[in-house]
C-alpha cells in the first residue's frame, strides 16, 4: 500500500477508537498503579466523541480530518492526556492540511511533528516513561522501514509495543506517576500503552 | 463500589445540578461546557479569579465560588483536568475587564489546560496572568520532573487573592501576591483508606488494616511510602515536621495553619490531629494566627488528613480576615 | 480499627482540645466535667441554650457553640449520653439571669441524664424548660415505646432558637417555638457503610457491598432494614417520601431542606441527593424557602446521607436568616 | 449467712467491678446488635470509678456507701444505664440510710425500691427487653427464698441470669434497642445481662 486516504484515516480514527474502548480497563488500571486510574476512561470519551463528530461531517481532505479530531480531543480528553493528544492531532493537520492522501514520506513528516509538538508542550525526554517513549523509536522504526505504508506502520506498530513494554523498569520523571519516585518502577506507563494502540490500528488499517 | 451516585457517566453533572439548586444566591451553572460562576459575575473594574481541576475534590473549586473568592470554577471529570474551552468559556463570562487570574494546580494536565485556555482568551484581547500553587513537600522538587503537586494551599492562595481582587487590587500585583503566597506555603497528606474513582469502580490501592500511605496527593494515588498504622499524633509529626523544615519556616514567623480532611475523615479526628500540629508549630516557635480545620480540598471518600502552613505578613491576614460569601467559607457577611 | 486517634480513652478529651486550640474566639473548653461554651458567657439578660449529647457526631454539638445558636454544648463519651453533672456545670457558668433552654434528642439516656440536670439547675434557683427533638420516621412513634428518635432537626432547631435567644426572646416563648419546630420537622437517615466505635474497635454491623441500611439513626447502630444498594435518586425517594408523607407536609408549605452527609460520605455525592430532594419536594408542590447541604450531624465515619424537611413560617425564616457565629455554622457576621 | 455488711457490700460491687470488666467485651457485642454497642464500655467505667471512690474514703453505713456509688455511676457512665443504675443505687441508699448492714427483709426492700426507681425513670414495664426484665423475677425468687442470704441471693441470681437469657425473643419497646422495632428480636438486652451479673456476684458475695 502507499496511499492512505481520507477513508483510510477516517477507518483508522474509528478502529483506534474500538481498540481504546477495547482496552480501557486496561489503560486505566494501569493508571492506577502510577496515576490517577483515568487513563482509559479519558481517552475513550475522547475517541467517542471524535468519531461521533466525523459521522456528522465528512472533512475535505487529511487536514481538516485531524484538525476536527485534534480539536475534539482538546476539549473532550482533559488532564494530561488531552492536550498532547489534541496537540499530537493538530499538528498532523497543520502538516496536512489541503492534502487528499499520505504517502510514506508524508506520514512520517506528519508523526514527527506529532511528537515534537507533544515535547514541545509535555518537555518529556526518551526515558521519562512517557507517551514519549513509545512514539519516538515507533517514528525511528517506520522511517527505516521504506515507502510501503503496510510494511511501515507495521514496523511501527510493533516498535511501540515494545517500547511502551519497555516503560516498565524506568523511573517516572514527567506526568503523575512522577511524584511516586522509586514506586513508578516496575509498571508500564499509560500513555505509552495507548500509544501503541494508535500505532497497531494504523498498521491494520493499512493492512486491510 | 458503594456511592450516592446515579451513573459514573453523570456524577459531574448531577452534583452541579446540585450545587445550582443549592445555592442560587452564591453562583450559576453553565453545563455545555462545565463552569461555575459567581451570581453577579462579571464584576465590571476587577480582576476575575479563575480556578478549576479535576472534580472528586470538593467543596474545592465550586464550593469556593462566590464574592470575596473565585469569580470562577472548572470542574473536569472525577480527578481530570478540565479542558481549555471550559476556561475559556467561563473566562469570558467573568471578565470585568481587569484581567483574569488563573490559579493552578500544578499537574501537567491542569497546567497545559490552562495554558491553552490562557492563549485563547489573549487571543480575545482578555488580559490573563498564571499562579500556581506546588506546595506539597511530599514530592520531590526537581528541574527535571513534572515538580511538586498543588494542594491545600490552593485553598488559602483562592481566598486571599479572592480578597485582593475584591478589594480592586490591580491584576499584575494580584500575580506577584499569588506568586509570594506560593512560596511561602507547604503541604503533606496522608491515607488510611484509599477512594474509589466511580468510572473505575474499585479502589485505586488496596491497604491492609495496619498500614497507611504516607505522601499522598489528592488524585486518590498511592503516597511516596506505605508505613504501619501509627497514633494520630505520630502521623501529625510525619506531616508537620517536613512541611515545617522544608521552606524553611523559622522562629517567630507567623502562620495560618490548615488540618484538611480527605474527604471521609471526620471531624472528631481532624481536631485530634490539628492539636499536634498546633502543638508542633508551637514548639518551633511559631505564631498560629489563623487556622481552618475541616474537609476542603478532598479525594472523594479517602480516609486521611493534610496539614498546610502558610507564611503570613499583615497583608495576608488582613485580606484572609476580609468578608467572603461562598457555599463553602463564609464570614464577615 | 483505622482512625487518626491516639487511644480510645484519649479520643473526647483531645478533639476538645483541638476544638478549643482552633475556635478561641468563639468557645471555651471545661475538662473537668467536659462542657464547651461560647467565648462570652454568660450573657447577661438572655436566654441560654444548652444542649449535648454522645460525642461521634462533630460538628454537633460544639461546632454549633456560638453568637446566634448554643450557649454550651456537653459531649459525652462516643455515643454515649453525657451524664447531669455536665450539663449542670455547664448550666451555671452561662446562666445569664433569664432561664436556661434544654435542647435534647430523644433518647432514653439523652433525656434522663438532662431531666436529672435540669432538677439540679432548678434547685440552684435556675429557671429550666426542655424541648426535644424526635424526628426521625424510621421509627414508629407509640406511647408504649420510647419514641422516636431526635435527628437533624436538632440543628435547625438549634439555629432558630439560639436566634431567638439572641433576639432576647424570653424562655417561655422560645420554649413554646422550640415545641413548634419539634411538630414541624421530620427526617429519615440511611448508610452505606457502618462505623467504628473507637472502643469497640470494630464495625457496628456487616454490610455486604451490594446492601445498604436503612433508617438508621446516628449512632451506628443498623437500620429498619437491610435492603439492596439502589442509585442516589432511589435512595433519596425511599429518604424522601416517607418524610414528607409523614407529618403531612402540605402543598404551597414553605420548608427548609437539610441534606446531611453521615461523616464519611463526599460532599459531591450530598450535591447529588440533594439534586433529587428538591426536585421530589417540589414535585410535593412544597416551596423550598432555605436548605442546608454538609455534614453537620454525623455518626463518625459512616458513610450516608439523611434528609431533614421543617415546614416554616415568617419567624421562622427570620430566625434562620438572623446572623450566626459558630465554628460550623457562619453568617450574617 | 443472716448479715450483709459495710464491708461485704464492698466486696460485693468489686466483685460486680471485676465481672464487670471480664464481660465487657460480651455485654458491648450484645449492644452492638439492638443499640449503640456501648453498654460494656459505659458499665466498666463507672465501676473502676466506683471501686475507685470507695478505695479512698470508707462509709459509715449502707447508706452513705450506696449514695456514693450511686452519685458515681450518675456522674461517669452516662447512656440510659448511667440514670437507670445510678438512681438504683441511690435508691438502696436512701432505703439504707444509717443501717450497718442487711439482713434479708431489708435486702429485698432496698432493691424493691431500687426496681422501682429503675420504673420510676425509665417506665418500662415486666416484658419491654430491657434490664427490668431480669431485676423484677429475681426479687420475687429472692423475696420466696427465706432469711438466708446465700440461699436468698442465689436464686436471685439464678432468676435473673435465666430471665436475662430469656430476653432474647422479646420485641423491644424501650431504649435504643426498640429502634429496630421486630429486628430487636432475637438478641439478649445488654442490661438485662449486667443486672444479672450484678446479682451472681450479690450471690457469690454471701456465699463467700
Ligand atoms: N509531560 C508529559 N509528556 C508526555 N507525556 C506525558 C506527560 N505527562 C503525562 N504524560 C502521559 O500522559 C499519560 C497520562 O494521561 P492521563 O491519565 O489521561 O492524564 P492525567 O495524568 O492528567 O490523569 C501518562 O501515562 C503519560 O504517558
Ligand atoms: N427505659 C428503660 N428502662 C429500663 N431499662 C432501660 C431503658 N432504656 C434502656 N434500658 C437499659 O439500658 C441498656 C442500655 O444501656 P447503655 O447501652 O449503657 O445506654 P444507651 O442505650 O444510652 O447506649 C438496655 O440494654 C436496657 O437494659
Ligand atoms: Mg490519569
Ligand atoms: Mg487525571
Ligand atoms: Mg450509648
Ligand atoms: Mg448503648
Amino acid at each position: 500500500m502507499s496511499e492512505f486516504s481520507v477513508s483510510k484515516a477516517v477507518a483508522w480514527i474509528k478502529a483506534a477508537s474500538a481498540a481504546l474502548e477495547k482496552e480501557e480497563t486496561r489503560l486505566s488500571d494501569l493508571d492506577a498503579a502510577i496515576g490517577d486510574g483515568d487513563h482509559g476512561a479519558n481517552m475513550r470519551r475522547g475517541f467517542v466523541a471524535v468519531v461521533k463528530k466525523l459521522d456528522a461531517a465528512e472533512s475535505a481532505d487529511l487536514g481538516a480530518l485531524y484538525k476536527t479530531v485534534g480539536m475534539t480531543l482538546l476539549s473532550t480528553v482533559g488532564g494530561a492526556s488531552g492536550p498532547l493528544y489534541g496537540g499530537f492531532f493538530l499538528e498532523l493537520g497543520k502538516r496536512s492540511m489541503g492534502r487528499p492522501a499520505w504517502d510514506a514520506a508524508a506520514m512520517v513528516d506528519a508523526l514527527k511533528g506529532g511528537l515534537a509538538d507533544i515535547q514541545k508542550r509535555g518537555k518529556a525526554e526518551l526515558g521519562d516513561k512517557t507517551m514519549v517513549d513509545a512514539l519516538s523509536p515507533a517514528l525511528d522504526a517506520m522511517a527505516g522501514a521504506g515507502g510501503d505504508l503496510a510494511a511501515a506502520t507495521k514496523a511501527a506498530a510493533a516498535a511501540a509495543r515494545d517500547a511502551a513494554t519497555k516503560t516498565a523498569p524506568l523511573l517516572a520523571r514527567k506526568g503523575r506517576a512522577s511524584y511516586l519516585g522509586e514506586r513508578s518502577i516496575g509498571h508500564e506507563d499509560p500513555g505509552a500503552n495507548s500509544l501503541a494502540l494508535l500505532l497497531e490500528t494504523l498498521s491494520t488499517t493499512c493492512e486491510a | 463500589m458503594k456511592k450516592l451516585i446515579n451513573s459514573p457517566e453523570d456524577v459531574v453533572r448531577e452534583a452541579l445540578e446540585g450545587m445550582e439548586l443549592a445555592h442560587p444566591n452564591h453562583l450559576r451553572v453553565s453545563y455545555e461546557p462545565f463552569y461555575i460562576v459567581r451570581k453577579d459575575a462579571p464584576v465590571k473594574g476587577k480582576v476575575a479569579l479563575v480556578s478549576g481541576g479535576g472534580s472528586g475534590h470538593e467543596p474545592m473549586h465550586g464550593g469556593f465560588v462566590g464574592m470575596g473568592m473565585l469569580s470562577a470554577a472548572c470542574p473536569g471529570h472525577v480527578f481530570t483536568s478540565p479542558t481549555p474551552d471550559q476556561m475559556f468559556e467561563a473566562g469570558k463570562v467573568v471578565s470585568g475587564g481587569a484581567g483574569i487570574l488563573q490559579i493552578v494546580k500544578n499537574y501537567t494536565g491542569d497546567v497545559m489546560n490552562f495554558e491553552l485556555a490562557a492563549e485563547m482568551l489573549k487571543e480575545e484581547g482578555i488580559a490573563v496572568e498564571t499562579v500556581m500553587t506546588d506546595d506539597d513537600v511530599a514530592v520531590e522538587d526537581s528541574l527535571y520532573t513534572a515538580g511538586r503537586r498543588g494542594v491545600g494551599l490552593t485553598i488559602l492562595m483562592e481566598k486571599i487573592l479572592g480578597a485582593a481582587a475584591e478589594k480592586g487590587m490591580p491584576l499584575k500585583d494580584i500575580k506577584a501576591l499569588g506568586d509570594k503566597i506560593r512560596k511561602s506555603g507547604r503541604s503533606m497528606g496522608m491515607a488510611l483508606t484509599a477512594c474509589t474513582v466511580p468510572h473505575a469502580g474499585k479502589p485505586s490501592f488496596e491497604l491492609a488494616e495496619n498500614e497507611m500511605e504516607v505522601g499522598i496527593g489528592i488524585h486518590g494515588e498511592p503516597g511516596r511510602r506505605r508505613v504501619p498504622m501509627a497514633p494520630a499524633d505520630q502521623i501529625t509529626e510525619m506531616l508537620m515536621e517536613p512541611v515545617l523544615t522544608d521552606l524553611p519556616f523559622n522562629k517567630g514567623d507567623t502562620i495560618i495553619l490548615f488540618v484538611n480532611g480527605m474527604g471521609g475523615t471526620p471531624l472528631i479526628e481532624l481536631y485530634i490531629v490539628y492539636r499536634k500540629a498546633a502543638a508542633i508549630a508551637e514548639k518551633h516557635g511559631l505564631k498560629i494566627a489563623r487556622c481552618l480545620v475541616g474537609s476542603y480540598i478532598t479525594s472523594l471518600e479517602m480516609a486521611g488528613a493534610s496539614v498546610t502552613a502558610l507564611r503570613v505578613d499583615d497583608q495576608m491576614l488582613q485580606l484572609w480576615d476580609a468578608p467572603v460569601n461562598t457555599p463553602a467559607l463564609r464570614w464577615g457577611v
